[in-house]
């Protein structure tokens, strides 16, 4: 089981939900998150003075999937999630020991 | 005629209660744009009425109610309200128990929520220096011309034509405004491609409220007495308000669910619908114009998301649409028995004529000249924010502001 | 009797203040129910305006203030408004001096936001459709009679009952009618499992805010004139809602911490208090009624907890005890010095008597007449929403919004 | 001199936009706060109006306009309202065409306004016990005995010193009031160590929405009576208020972007600015005072600032420094065609000395006794939330409430 | 040391919390979260219409732990959560690396 | 690659901020929290009673780093983030197995 962490775009995250849907992947949960990239955010220009907005919200999806799922899932966020503009977002994949179901209190996998 | 103090206290009343709708339209549109612009959209109403304020005092109230020149404009010769003073205000030479100055505040917060309504069709994309700049010049060149034409002794007026309280000269003008201001700015980034929904809902409410509640000022306060005619343009206004709320909702509901939003949405149409024929119609008329309001503004929005328009906060659909119809209205219900004047169901084929002529005429003179003077502005200080700007969300590119 | 241009003026201004009031209770309750609710309790209180808006001159006002029937209800000679003009309205057979569409107006934004009111017995589980038909049939059959038999001629006015401007026929009426829902509805899911927060406290105290503000027009427009009773109504009943403010906040503080919700719970249940009392008594006999109303109050919301009840938002601690203390209290406390009429103390034992018939009639025709309406609607087209659309929420389900 | 009923109608509905300010002071300052001490903000608005309602009724009305004691001070004849009642208003030996009750009415609200102001000065960090005897104390000692001065037949009155609506006894004894305290409480923790932002800028912006209608009442109601003076003064305190918002978003924009709340704050200054004059100067005049009062209060927030002053939401920098402005003005400006007095621009130099005179003496009784009040308090049950309370935040110490 | 994500119910949060607390266990964070699970949400009804409400509010709670004490956390957690309906949530388990208390400075265990 | 999940006081966040900044570490996830910790809170007194307060607002900081910046990172934090005062707060270091950066599709590191 791998965790993946998803940061992108508020804006394209419909997109995004919409194509996991297809691939039958469903379980996420999603946070409401602020970020900055290595790009340390946007530059605004105003009357000689500027500006630098670093912090811009972002939408995290933290989905866990069975190993053999990360590189479909991987894929289908990227190209869902992919405006080719500053600030696309990231995705993070971190190993999951363990992954239980509350309601039944089956362990998955 | 001398100065009723019972006239003058409700006057005073309803301009407080008409001076709260510009921050209730900034409250109606900041609750419907997304969390990023929120800020910027109360704002450009507090700055609407901040600036009117003072346009309408050094030159507004003069080219308005001045003195007319040839039924097309008031002369200067008003201008800092030179020559307004205490006595009984004289408006195209009928006498009102009222001070002159308390009519000239009376109209100021009608000319400041005009403009604001305009912020429709700029939302979430405009730069706030050419705001400024366009706030003015369309209040001198089309909202000060058409409150002439109706109400200042302009050749609308004068032929006869009926607008209580302005549903030409506030509605169909800053609907349409709207209208061409979004044609000339363009759509926001992303608009059609993801959707893009209201970021406070409870906010959008409030300043429904302080609509409906301001609205009875609003059209009642128009009477500028406190008599028969003002309890009847209250009960008028209250009706087709309730009307086009119920309609809305009946037709929204049969298309989905019944949103808050389309509640309230028919509810201002309804309101609007009313605003020309508050003096001259009966209750139960109220309800057809109010309930047409609801249903036909409905549409008209429908209308204008299909056609991909981005007049965002649909001013023209709800305003423009149904002050239209509304002053097409006031032509064909109007009721001697009410405000002296019959309509067309009453045999009066020309009141309506006259109506239609009005309303036609405001539709086409605030289109066109918008979109000249939005075109202006665009081309040299410029009126759209920066791609990054609109990106960011104006509150923080255009105010340094967060919610 | 002529119109006053004064009395006119007043009462418009107060039709708007107490129109605000029922937005206001939305806010109010909004802010009270968790976050998932909030939108569709302010658009309770939208529709509960709208709808009655217009059952209130197509049926309801004709119900209340037509001509008497037996003591019992008005005739049906004014549906539509039929006979109703810019004429003095005469009520009961006394003439006032503003128009008869004016008061058709300042009562109906009573009537409107009576029904507002009782949505806090149906708060977060109510279905849409049910609560339409409910809103409609409870103002028609609980709210009309009611007021017909305090003001419109029936037979506690006859009586000789004082309610100055709506304790029982507003008060204990919607206080009442919410415990006979809560108790037919049923407790929300997780009532008394989990604790169920406030979602919004500012949105609450806004709503208060309004409800206070729009107090001011409420008590003192039912003077029905500019004049010393609605000077004296002003005073007493500020000085009712700031009494009962003060004592719910030092009983609350005695067990805990004082809630800004508890302060101004208080003052509502202040402001109710004195609503029935207000042209009767001295501002002195006011901070005993609003004093005890606040106490008497706290002291109900806990009985209330205590047992369990889901009465959710308390409109039946607050306004039904509050509002049968307050009629009560009237016959206690009224003044002759004031309104012409001596209580109790003043050794009028016949006023207090006649007072208390009046207040536990309202109790007894609200709640049970309640109870078998609220029953009906359960049974045919259902009032509570479904197990789901709880869980998700009302403003999903019910409007397909989202705060 | 009789009742007249639109003198009546017209200060009723003033006293409800007077009303609207003190929860509107609470939602001002409860949107510039940090979030977890929104609900104490709002909160103590509300508690100074429930407070202040009940002193100015039992003792606080007969110490400002009871009979007067050697210029200081009312006597307590009128104590709980003895003595008053529906008759014409005597204040300071001139009658007046509305009740006796309303008049207290009228003042009540702008005592309790005052209050609110104030907590600028001890915001995020004030215990509430500590507040309620502050507040108590304050009105008593400071604010009831400077509305005698100017307006209840004290010596500064008697010297003709012109305060129309309260620039000295409201805008300059609530500045200065808010900057002892703050001396007296210290800062904030953290305050210079790291930013702390504004939680709510649209609720701060809802607050200055409120305040700006309800200042219509303000300013216009002090007329007491429904002609031209009242007309005039709606007209003149609109515009200050407006050329405020613009010149405060000008030099704020010079040096950075145009803040929404420097919008907004620019408005209260204008607006607190003209509160002195409004009777008595000319809508140019106005300009003048208004722009004049945006420009120095926004440059005595930057000074305070920069001098590291913890007063923390500026009642010193725009009602202190805005109301001294406005009191001076006055002696400036004031036009004897407009409100019978001239001042220093009409050579009436005299006016100008009285005026400052009484703008001074209202800095140093305010402010000095302010000191000894929040000093002893302090000393006594404690002004100051502990520690850990301010760092949790006073909503949930000092109420038990979470936003 | 692992970090346990769980996914619960937010009603059911001051449950799990006092549950917790009992057996000692005082370190968390928790983050308010949307969230679907396998069964893609909610379905609701309406005249002829339906509508599936796919992201509900939930709580994570995010607890650090020593390894020996995992089994009895998801014990409690599991227990205090269970609703026995759907959308009770799930728990997943995380390796950590390191913990340290920026007070002190000093890397736990 | 690390996650770096650091927890920390809002007071504090600026001043973190900065100094990473002055490293050149600029990408960071931010979300909003509440936390708990070993101390179990705040105690308030009031007359006579008491209160513990003890879910307080907090930030949570994610930066993944590659591992060799991991030390610094978290000395960074731990300087600019402490007062010294309870509830300064915790980091975390998990393992990152895959990075990938959406704009680009490229796989980090
Ligand atoms: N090193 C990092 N650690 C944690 N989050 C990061 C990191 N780098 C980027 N992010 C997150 O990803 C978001 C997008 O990053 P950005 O660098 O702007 O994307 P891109 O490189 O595609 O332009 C940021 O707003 C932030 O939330
Ligand atoms: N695969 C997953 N990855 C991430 N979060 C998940 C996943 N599955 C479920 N969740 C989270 O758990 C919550 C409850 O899941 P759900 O499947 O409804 O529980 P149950 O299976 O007990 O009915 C979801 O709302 C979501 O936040
Ligand atoms: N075991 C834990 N698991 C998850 N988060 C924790 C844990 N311990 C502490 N935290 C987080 O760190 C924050 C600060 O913890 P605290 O123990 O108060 O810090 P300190 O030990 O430096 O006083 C808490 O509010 C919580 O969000």
């Amino acid at each position: 089981m791998k965790l993946i962490k998803a940061i992108i775009k508020p804006e394209r995250f419909e997109k995004v939900k919409k194509s996991l849907e297809e691939k039958n992947i469903f379980g996420m949960t999603i946070t409401e998150v602020k970020g900055r990239g290595e790009q340390k955010g946007l530059t605004l220009q105003y009357r000689g003075g500027s500006m630098i907005v670093d912090l811009i919200p972002k939408i995290e999806i933290d989905l866990v999937v069975e190993d053999s799922n990360v590189d479909i899932t991987l894929q289908i966020i990227m190209e869902a999630a992919e405006t080719g503009k500053i600030g696309d977002g990231r995705i993070f994949v971190v190993p999951v020991e363990r992954s239980i179901k509350v309601r039944t209190g089956e362990e998955v996998k | 005629m001398m100065i009723d103090t019972g006239a003058t206290a409700w006057v005073l009343a309803a301009t407080a209660l008409v001076m709260i709708m510009t921050p209730g339209v900034g409250f109606f549109y900041g609750g419907l744009v997304r969390k990023k612009n929120v800020i910027n959209m109360i704002a450009l109403a507090f700055l609407a009425f901040a600036l009117i304020s003072i346009q309408w005092i050094l030159l507004g109230y003069s080219l308005a109610f001045g003195p007319d020149v040839g039924g097309i404009i008031g002369s200067l010769s008003n201008i800092g309200l030179s020559g307004i003073g205490v006595n009984p205000a004289v408006i195209a030479g009928t006498e009102y128990p009222i001070p002159g100055l308390l009519y000239v505040m009376f109209q100021l917060v009608f000319a400041t929520v005009t403009i604001a309504i305009v912020t429709s069709g700029l939302a979430e994309r405009v730069k706030l220096s050419g705001f400024i700049i366009l706030a003015l010049l369309w209040t001198t060149i089309v909202y000060d011309p058409l409150a002439h034409w109706f109400w200042g002794g302009g050749w609308l007026g004068t032929l006869g034509c009926l607008d209580f309280a302005g549903g030409a000269v506030i509605h169909i003008s800053s609907g349409f405004a709207a209208l061409a201001i979004a044609i000339v700015i363009g759509k926001r980034s992303g608009f059609g491609e993801y959707s893009i929904e209201p970021g406070n809902i409870p906010m959008a409410l409030l300043g429904a409220a302080l609509l409906w509640f301001g609205y009875f000022g609003f059209n009642a306060g128009s009477a500028l007495a406190a008599n028969g005619v003002a309890a009847n343009a209250l009960l008028v206004t209250n009706t087709a308000g309730a009307t086009g709320a119920i309609v809305w909702m009946i037709v929204s509901w049969i298309n989905g669910k019944p949103a808050s939003l389309g509640i309230v949405s028919g509810a201002i149409a309804g309101l609007v619908a009313v605003t020309p024929a508050a003096g001259y119609v009966t209750p139960l008329s109220a309800m057809v114009i109010g309930g047409v309001g609801g249903g036909l503004c409905y549409m008209m929005m429908m209308f204008r998301i299909k056609k991909g328009f981005d007049e965002s906060l649909d001013a023209w659909a709800i305003h423009g649409m149904g002050g239209l119809w509304g002053v097409i209205a006031t032509g064909i219900f109007a009721s001697a028995a009410v405000g002296g004047k019959n309509g067309l169901i009453y045999g009066n084929v020309q009141q309506f004529i006259v109506n239609c002529t009005g309303a036609f005429a405001t539709v086409i003179y605030a289109f066109v000249i918008t979109l000249v003077i939005a075109f202006i502005v665009q081309k040299t200080i410029g009126l759209r924010a920066s791609e990054n700007e609109e990106y960011i969300g104006l509150d923080l590119s255009q105010h340094g502001e967060r919610v």
